[in-house]
């Protein structure tokens, strides 16, 4: 199941609904903000995503993990709006049977998510100038533009 | 042929149309042909193949075909988790 | 660090203390019991540990990981004693900049301390047998002296 | 040669030997030598390869030298996780 979240992720309770008496495995992963990104210091990220497409995109996704490996259950949360060092931006948890299945399938999903579902985040920088991630080199007047931002 | 669309820019082309959606009339066969035809729009200079596009909520390739009334989402590249 | 306890693992605080400003990606894994072994239905499991050693080993599993990947911070914890299907009998888990060493440090850990700390389970089946995981052919006496126990 | 050694069985050596430790006199040079000393205790018909052994705990290899005084710590197949 896949969940689009405006406020703080807790990876407590989505731990729990992947509780299954037929399962010895919990594999989990969590994208946190860092406060560095290719070498300039981050002081905070701001997230927005496509929430309708997002979901639908995020469940093909984990369906396809699940058609994969032999999982019980497997779950992913991603946070938007604006997030601080530290927080939490995304979280995939699974439960299977077997250690093997739930480490491929949470790295597929992670995998898939960042480079698959409507999401974009803006850096915003130490000197006070931002820039959005991976686009680079999507618009002519670009730098200029997030330097004035 | 020309055709009435709404185009809806996220992330930066959001930021470089200045607005999230409008109507636009254009002439456009398929979702690549509105990337194009609206470069002054989003502002990017990139091959669309690095960008993704919509059309009426449906992820779609770039050569899917667009038709009167039809809604069509410009994503700039993806940076999920 | 690596911990032995007696008592329920909980992830939550373990969680918190691999958090980093400089972290990007968090990876962990949980090793819970499940009802089913070899075909078997499973009722509990009997951890027993040389805690010393088991530390001791653990700790270096933990440095080679380090040493290998490049990540911020590593911890397992291992429980002995009884459990109950549904409990969490390890958990492992590993900040890094980036996920794929988190995912790797991640996995190499719990591969390691499966084959290497001296940490042996007893399986207590459905039909009030029991039997010594990895242990089958262990003894000349085995199968019978756990059916009698 | 005959040594003095503190012997500690674990799990199903526990179990089988009926006991958690106890002191042996054994001509033994290595701790490859106190494991086949010692099978009617700890009832393994196992090569030494599949367990592990501690001397004065420290993992070793099997063989690793054992001196008189020296505790030895016999692991039947690990199974942690």
């Amino acid at each position: 199941m896949m969940e689009m979240v405006e406020t703080a992720i807790e990876p407590g309770p989505l731990r729990e609904q992947l509780l299954d008496a037929t399962a010895g495995a919990c594999a989990t992963f969590e994208g946190w903000i860092r406060n560095h990104n290719d070498g300039r210091d981050v002081l905070r990220l701001e997230y927005e995503a496509y929430a309708p497409l997002a979901i639908r995109e995020g469940e093909r996704v984990i369906r396809e993990a699940m058609a994969k490996y032999p999982v019980l259950n497997a779950r992913c949360v991603h946070r938007s709006g604006l997030l601080e060092i530290g927080e939490c931006a995304v979280w995939v948890g699974v439960s299977a049977a077997h250690r093997d299945a739930a480490f491929l399938a949470c790295r597929y999903i992670i995998d898939e998510v960042k480079v698959r579902l409507p999401i974009w985040k803006k850096e915003h920088y130490a000197g006070g100038d931002s820039g959005w991630v991976n686009c680079e080199r999507c618009g002519a007047h670009a730098a200029g533009r997030a330097a004035r931002a | 042929m020309s055709k009435r669309l709404t185009v809806r820019y996220f992330a930066m082309f959001r930021e470089h149309a200045g607005l999230d959606e409008e109507s636009v009339t254009l002439d456009a066969d398929t979702a690549a042909d509105v990337f194009a035809g609206l470069r002054h729009r989003h502002g990017s200079a990139e091959p669309a193949g690095h960008c993704k596009v919509a059309i009426n909520d449906e992820l779609v390739d770039w050569d899917a075909a667009v038709h009167d009334g039809d809604t069509v989402l410009l994503f700039p590249p993806v940076a999920g988790g």
